[in-house]
């Protein structure tokens, strides 16, 4: 059948969502460099903000008691802010670590094990 | 218009039909603003280092000159520099445009004439403005050239610094007016001059002139254009780039000047409706004694000389900033930072504590009504 | 304003004035001013703040109760007593912050703060030297250079404010404890001030033996506080009057209550016991029967006499703390030695106030002692003052001449105390503050120009320093009671004519202890002559030392202007104010203790004995005589001393070495601190070195001998510790650390390996829950 | 029924997002990186849209693509000396982080296509308006802590919310100040550090090396 004709579903966000939580993961195992870390990171929470959103999207659930109305929007919310004031901080930790060690590969970041 | 399609299309087809008209009268818009705006900036800049610019292309004003720049333009080869990032070197240009232009989309050009309207159309606008200097910032970087890069680098402090201000000011009137959506924003000024939110309390009034001053800076022009200081960098981010792309980017600055000030003259200059209440008087807008709505057709006549009027606003606040460019020095860039951050910001705030408290003492305003918050 | 809160508010000021200064030069008395300078101004104005204060509160005083009569005893004053502030509730006993305060406790704080004042301004003059660095020639230092040090002119001061305090706080106490606070407080005043000149062996041990021998006396006066606590079960004073002598009795001396029953205690022990009661009692009531027939007996057993004793190991126990303080016969001797302070503190602690602090108490006891009591301080008094005298015919050193008198004029005011004269003890001790502050001020001055103690060095100042020797001269006058017999005379004359007067006529009442009249009249005629000797061998004469003659010279202005004060005040004290009866006499008749007026009679173990009351000897009879007597004595002394060292009719080294032992003796203070030495010091020394000895020899062996068990044991204990608990301890260390290692492999500080290790916890997990809680997922 | 364009445009936006995602994972260079990233999010943003969040997706223009990655590539720029290019993954570590990243997104689909057993019948407004309704004002109340969704009382005595509860007052100031004391914080922690020895200049001194670009006064 036609997909673009049948309506969307919350599976569709959530495997949307899903996706980009992997690749966020993927991203923040896999890449050395600090900044690429970091991206991963964004990746992981809009993932996790596109599930909240579709939980609480009134196009999708509205009707039935499993929505969560603007709580999801909220949560969204919230979480792009924390989002920010993590991305600060997790830069600024990356320029000081650049500063000490004049590389971003997070792998060098090992101090405390030895 | 999508149901006018639909009377004797099938709905997908008149959907896709009425998305291509917004888009087409969007982009025309925006492109023949640019042509016009390359035209007048030299005219502009000619009568104002007291020569008369473009005499020579069509006609003794010139008046073909942008369409003879464009030829050259697309005519030029397109260079890649070797040790840029091709592919980023390549798209820059179109993200800056696509940002610049998807302010269009939110924008309404009068009552009701907005391709989506959104109810947080400020908000919307705000931050597709905030995208174009990814364009740059990725620009300059692509270009691997220091010039590039520095004028990118000034690009992004710069315009990341001015979208605080920049945001304040503008929801200072959408505070006033209790709604973020341009339609209801516009239509509440409806009437005489003094209806405008501009007049509406002396902080408005001050507001003003802290958001030109900062939207000027946000579209880094003159005499904000660190970005591209020819006289220090070569052309800033721009060193590397011609051609088209070029004028992609110069297509997408222009496109964003008019944004601003269309968003300028929404917020405080009333939008479509003039200074005075003509369309009320021709009948061409609802009455706001009776509120009778007009017939259809002078409606849409109404709502057409609305958008006139209110292309007329932002053009005049383009070639304001035309003006100061060639007026004033271009600043150092930390005389750039010490203007948003010690002064803008600073002004921005009180401006709006004070608007909330002149707001929460007369609900009506001074002399005007707002329409009860919308 | 009422008198109830005004007097209280007043004197409670002047009394904490000076603590206010003592605290402030504690704390910044070396920054006040150059070298301290300021503390002495803050001292003078504190001190004169309570002076103000207290002859306000004086005048407030008279203003209520004017003097009217020549006795007040008819119409009662009563005291204005209460508490300030309550320290401690034990039982039912109260230990409070209180006052007490009649015409005493008001005349008391106007001569003390008036008599400090002066010797507060004297001293700025007198300590000038210790503003700068001092060498104290009379100490040398191991190297044999005199030692130098700083200035203590603020500690000076310091102390003089703290004194002022204790002082005023003696007067104004409310209550037995309080006193006896304060009358520590006032003794470790003398201590510091005594041994000011800390450096010098003599001062320090001058100091040592003043707190010692006081240390005695105290003994003596805590063991009558005991007696009037268990007695009485207060401390307070108004209480204790009011017990000891009720009003219903009309003020007669009764022995209260609770000492009966502390006395009876075996009858009613027995009471109890032959009264049936107990738990099987057969009603209640019984117990109130026990006390209804106690209460019925108690009448029986104080008529004989029960309790009584005890009521008289409290009077006496008091005044043995008198006797320390004030230096009677027993204790007597660290008063002369007392005078290492510096001269002002000689005159305001050791003459004027803090010696006469145990007069004052006794005064203020007076209610409490039983006849022979009485008696008791009439002899300790009159041998005293006959001890004093004889050793002060021959001291040379001025300052102790001075002493010895003081020592003796204290033996007078006992005396009269003793023998029922109340008023004219007081009396006496208002007047001798006055001339003999003056007189140690005098010799203050003299010594502070000549820079010697010894009048054999002296003479001929007379010159050289004219207004200390009229000072002083008015001074002997007044000590030796001088005046125009009969008309008028200076303050001595009328306070020594008292005791005189009160002093026959007890002899006239019990002939068996006549013998006080004449050792009084006797110590009279002692008194002329001493006191002249010694104005004489200072200022008349040719000088005999050349050197300390040369650099002589008149005190400055800050030390004159005191003595010219306090000579006035040593002229007029006696005297009314003219056509009034307003006087220092009538207010102490009006300050009377009830009951005491009619002198004392009946003791029960002398029935005999009678002090007889103290307005007969007013009487013509009685006072024409004695007054006649007293001046002819007086005149005595003063032709003999005159002949001897003025017109040198008489050679005073001949006479000495004719009654040679008799010199000897006198020269030696009866060898009384070589007896002491004997008798005390000597034995003490030997037993502290016996114990010593057995300390070290028993006692640290046996502390050794553990100590080193202990050792031994410890070495064995310190083996198993190594090696049992040590080695468990560091066992389970080291195997912890071992793990630790282990463990650490785990931890890569690899972040991208953390990150998978969660994600494929989150996989773990979501696999278990998918086969665990399947139905939350398939519901 | 013809072509429904909600999901013309989710399908669109959905592919977007998820090939962007995953170029962002495959890619090397760091700034291209930046670049994919920001199409992502952009691409979120529109399906934000899409589920009738407008206001979120505005936000997330904003914060992210406006704010965060004009930050992100502030930090590409300012540590773009030194190679990225030799900061490669080894093959054995990407078939680590490719087994377990697959076996993870194996189960989050398989939630996810369990979603429309442990949701309400999966229907779904089948033609969404073209109008998305208002919810700035709504939002904006709720941050207040007034909830303007959650009035009916039977919903709310249906859903264990307390009155006072539903709100978001508290969480909203709360974030706030986190906001606030985080900026500063990395502004302390990212202010320029004067160098205890100056920079190397030319060829007289060695070019940078570790220990005197690592001596951090």
């Amino acid at each position: 059948m036609n997909p673009l004709a049948e309506p969307v579903h919350l599976t569709h966000y959530l495997v949307v969502g899903a996706v980009l939580f992997v690749c966020g993961v993927t991203c923040m195992a896999a890449k050395r460099n600090a900044i690429g870390v970091l991206m991963g990171i964004e990746l992981v929470l809009n993932g996790a903000n596109l599930n909240f959103v579709a939980f609480g999207s009134p196009y999708l659930q509205s009707t039935s008691p499993a929505s969560i109305g603007l709580d999801g929007q909220l949560m969204a919310l919230f979480v792009i802010v924390l989002a920010a004031a993590e991305a600060a901080m997790a830069l600024a930790i990356a320029l000081c670590f650049y500063n000490a060690h004049a590389t971003i590969d997070v792998d060098q970041a090992d101090e405390l094990k030895r | 218009m999508a149901d006018f399609f639909a009377n004797w299309l099938p709905n997908w087809l008149a959907l896709t039909l009425a998305a291509l008209v917004h888009v087409t009268l969007i982009l025309t818009l925006a492109l023949t603003a640019a042509a016009a705006f390359t035209w007048a900036e030299r005219k502009v800049a000619g009568r104002i280092q007291d020569r008369l610019g473009p005499t020579r292309v069509g006609g003794r004003f010139g008046w073909l000159q942008a369409v003879a720049d464009g030829l050259k333009l697309v005519s030029k080869e397109d260079v890649v520099p070797k040790n840029a990032d091709p592919l980023l070197f390549r798209a820059a240009p179109y993200v800056s445009f696509c940002a610049s232009f998807c302010v269009y989309l939110a924008m309404p050009f009068a009552n009701g004439w907005v391709a989506q309207p959104l109810d947080i159309a400020v908000f919307f606008i705000l931050a597709v403005a905030g995208l174009e200097v990814l364009g740059v910032i990725l620009g300059g970087y692509a270009s691997g050239s220091k010039w590039s890069l520095f004028g990118a680098m000034r690009e992004a402090a710069q315009v990341v610094s001015y979208e605080v201000p920049l945001a304040l000011c503008a929801v200072i009137p959408v505070m006033v007016a209790g709604t973020m959506d341009l339609v209801a924003i516009g239509n509440m000024q409806s009437g005489w001059a003094w209806n405008w939110l501009i007049f509406h309390d002396p902080f408005l009034f001050a507001t003003f002139f802290v958001y030109f001053t900062c939207a000027v800076a946000s579209v880094n022009r003159a005499p904000f254009d660190l970005a591209e200081a020819e006289s220090e960098l070569v052309a800033g981010f721009l060193t590397e780039y011609s051609g088209f792309r070029w004028s992609v980017f110069f297509m997408a600055e222009y496109a964003s000047m008019f944004a601003v000030s269309m968003l300028a003259s929404i917020l405080f200059l009333g939008g479509w409706n003039g200074p005075l209440p003509i369309t009320v008087w021709l009948g061409l807008a609802p009455n706001p004694a009776t509120g009778d709505a007009p017939h259809a057709l002078l409606a849409y006549l109404g709502n057409f000389l609305g958008m006139v009027n209110l292309l007329t606003k932002a053009t005049l606040g383009v070639l304001v900033m035309m003006w100061a460019r060639w007026t004033l020095p271009r600043l150092r860039i930390d005389q750039v930072m010490t203007m948003c951050l010690k002064y803008c910001i600073p002004l921005a705030a009180a401006m709006f504590v004070g608007a909330m408290v002149y707001a929460y003492a007369f609900p009506a305003g001074l002399i005007f009504r707002v329409g009860g918050g919308g | 304003m009422d008198l109830e809160l005004l007097l209280p508010l007043l004197l409670g000021l002047a009394w904490l004035v000076p603590l206010g200064s003592f605290a402030a030069i504690v704390f910044f008395g070396p920054r006040m001013g150059r070298a301290g300078r300021g503390a002495g101004y803050l001292a003078i104005g504190a001190i004169g703040a309570s002076a103000v204060l207290s002859i306000v509160a004086l005048i407030a005083w008279l203003l209520a109760h004017p003097l009217g009569g020549d006795h007040g005893s008819h119409h009662a004053v009563h005291a204005v007593a209460g508490d300030w502030y309550p320290l401690a509730v034990f039982g039912d006993l109260k230990i409070t912050i209180g006052y007490y305060i009649d015409g005493l406790t008001v005349a008391m704080f106007a001569m003390v703060s008036v008599v400090a004042l002066c010797i507060h301004v004297y001293s700025l003059g007198y300590m000038h030297e210790e503003l700068h660095e001092v060498t104290d020639p009379l100490v040398t230092l191991s190297d044999g250079q005199p030692l130098k040090r700083r200035g203590r002119f603020h500690r000076f001061f310091q102390y003089l404010s703290l004194f002022s305090f204790s002082m005023l706080g003696l007067v104004i106490a409310g209550n037995v404890a309080m006193v006896f606070v304060f009358w520590e407080l006032v003794g470790i005043c003398s201590y510091l001030l005594i041994g000011f000149y800390i450096e010098r062996k003599s001062a320090s041990n001058a100091a040592n033996k003043a707190f010692i021998v006081n240390r005695v006396g105290d003994f003596g006066m805590i063991v009558g506080m005991m007696a009037l606590w268990s007695g009485l079960g207060t401390f307070s004073f108004d209480e204790i009057f009011a017990r000891v002598r009720p009003a219903a009795n009309g003020h007669a001396l009764v022995v209260p209550d609770g000492m009966v029953r502390a006395a009876a205690s075996e009858r009613i022990a027995a009471i109890y016991r032959t009264t049936p009661t107990g738990p099987g009692g057969a009603f209640p009531g019984l117990q109130n029967a026990a006390e209804a027939r106690i209460a019925a007996l108690l009448p029986g057993w104080r008529a004989e006499g029960l309790g009584y004793g005890l009521l008289l190991v409290a009077g006496l126990g008091i005044f043995c703390g008198c006797v320390g303080k004030s230096a009677q016969f027993p204790l007597h001797v660290w008063l002369p030695d007392a005078m290492e302070g510096p001269t002002p503190v000689s005159a305001l602690i050791h003459a004027a106030t803090m010696v006469a602090a145990g007069v004052y108490l006794v005064g203020r006891f007076y209610p409490v002692f039983t006849p022979e009591a009485l008696l008791v301080i009439a002899i300790v008094g009159c041998v005293t003052l006959l001890i004093a005298a004889t050793i002060a015919l021959t001291a040379t050193d001025i300052k102790r001449v001075l002493a010895y008198s003081t020592v003796s004029q204290l033996g007078y005011m006992m005396l009269a105390l003793g023998v029922g004269g109340w008023v004219a003890g007081l009396f006496h001790l208002f007047t001798h503050a006055f001339f003999k502050a003056l007189l140690f001020l005098g010799s203050g001055s003299v010594i502070h120009a000549t820079g010697t103690n010894e009048m054999p060095r002296m003479g001929g100042l007379l010159k050289k320093m004219p207004w200390t020797a009229g000072t002083m001269l008015v001074g002997c006058l007044a000590i030796s009671g001088a005046g125009i017999p009969l008309v008028i005379g200076l303050s001595g004359y009328y306070s020594k004519d008292g005791i005189l007067a009160q002093l026959y006529s007890f002899a006239g009442r019990n002939p068996s202890h006549a013998w006080l009249f004449y050792a009084a009249a006797a110590g009279a005629a002692l008194t002329a002559f001493y006191m002249f000797r010694l104005w004489f061998m200072t200022f008349l004469g040719l000088p005999r030392d050349e050197h300390v003659h040369a650099h002589a010279h008149e005190s400055p202005r800050v030390m004159v202007v005191p003595l010219v004060i306090l000579a006035v005040f040593a002229v007029v004290a006696g005297w009314n104010v003219p056509g009034t009866a307003l006087g220092l006499q009538p207010l102490l008749e009006q300050a009377r203790p009830l009951g005491t007026a009619e002198g004392a009679s009946h003791g029960h173990f002398l029935p005999t004995l009678a002090m007889p009351a103290e307005h007969l000897s007013h009487a013509h009879e009685i006072h024409v005589p004695v007054t006649l007597i007293a001046f002819t004595v007086g005149l005595a002394g003063f032709l003999l001393a005159s002949a001897m060292y003025w017109w040198r009719l008489l050679d005073a080294d001949l006479i000495g070495r004719t009654f040679w032992p008799l010199y000897e003796f006198l020269r030696n203070k009866w060898w009384f601190d070589e007896l002491y030495q004997f008798l005390f010091v000597r034995p003490v020394l030997r037993c502290a070195a016996l114990a010593a000895a057995i300390d070290r020899a028993v006692i640290d062996g046996a502390a050794h001998a553990l100590a080193a068990a202990v050792r031994l044991f410890s070495r064995f204990d310190d083996w198993i510790d190594r090696l049992f608990v040590d080695g468990a301890v560091n066992a389970t260390a080291n195997v912890t650390y071992e793990v630790g290692l282990r463990l650490r492999e785990v931890q890569t500080g690899q972040l991208r390996q953390y990150v998978l290790w969660v994600a494929a916890g989150t996989v773990g997990l979501f696999v278990l829950a998918m086969f665990l809680w399947t139905y939350t997922l398939a519901g | 029924m013809g072509v429904n364009f909600h999901s013309v445009f989710f399908h669109l936006m959905a592919v977007l997002a998820s090939g962007f995602a995953l170029a962002v994972v495959f890619s090397n260079n760091i700034v291209r990186m930046a670049f994919y990233l920001v199409a992502s999010l952009g691409a979120v943003a529109g399906l934000f849209f899409l589920a009738g969040a407008d206001f979120v997706a505005a936000l997330q223009l904003m914060i992210y693509v406006g704010g965060t990655l004009v930050l992100l590539i502030f930090g590409v720029m300012l540590t773009a000396r030194g190679p990225f290019a030799d900061l490669k993954t080894s093959p054995a570590q990407w078939t680590v982080v490719g087994l377990v990243g697959g076996s993870l997104l194996a189960v989050l689909l398989y939630a996810a296509s369990s979603a429309s057993r442990w949701t309400a019948s999966g229907k779904a407004a089948s033609a969404p308006p073209d109008q998305v309704a208002p919810t700035s004002a709504p939002l904006g109340l709720a941050l207040l802590g007034a909830r303007v969704d959650k009035l009916d009382p039977k919903q709310n005595s249906a859903s264990s919310r307390a009155g006072g509860m539903s709100g978001y007052l508290l969480p909203f100031e709360i974030v706030s100040v986190h906001l606030v004391v985080v900026l500063i914080g990395a502004a302390y922690l990212a202010r320029a550090r004067r160098r205890a020895t100056p920079r190397p200049i030319a060829a007289n001194s060695p070019p940078d090396d570790p220990s005197q670009s690592s001596s951090v006064s």
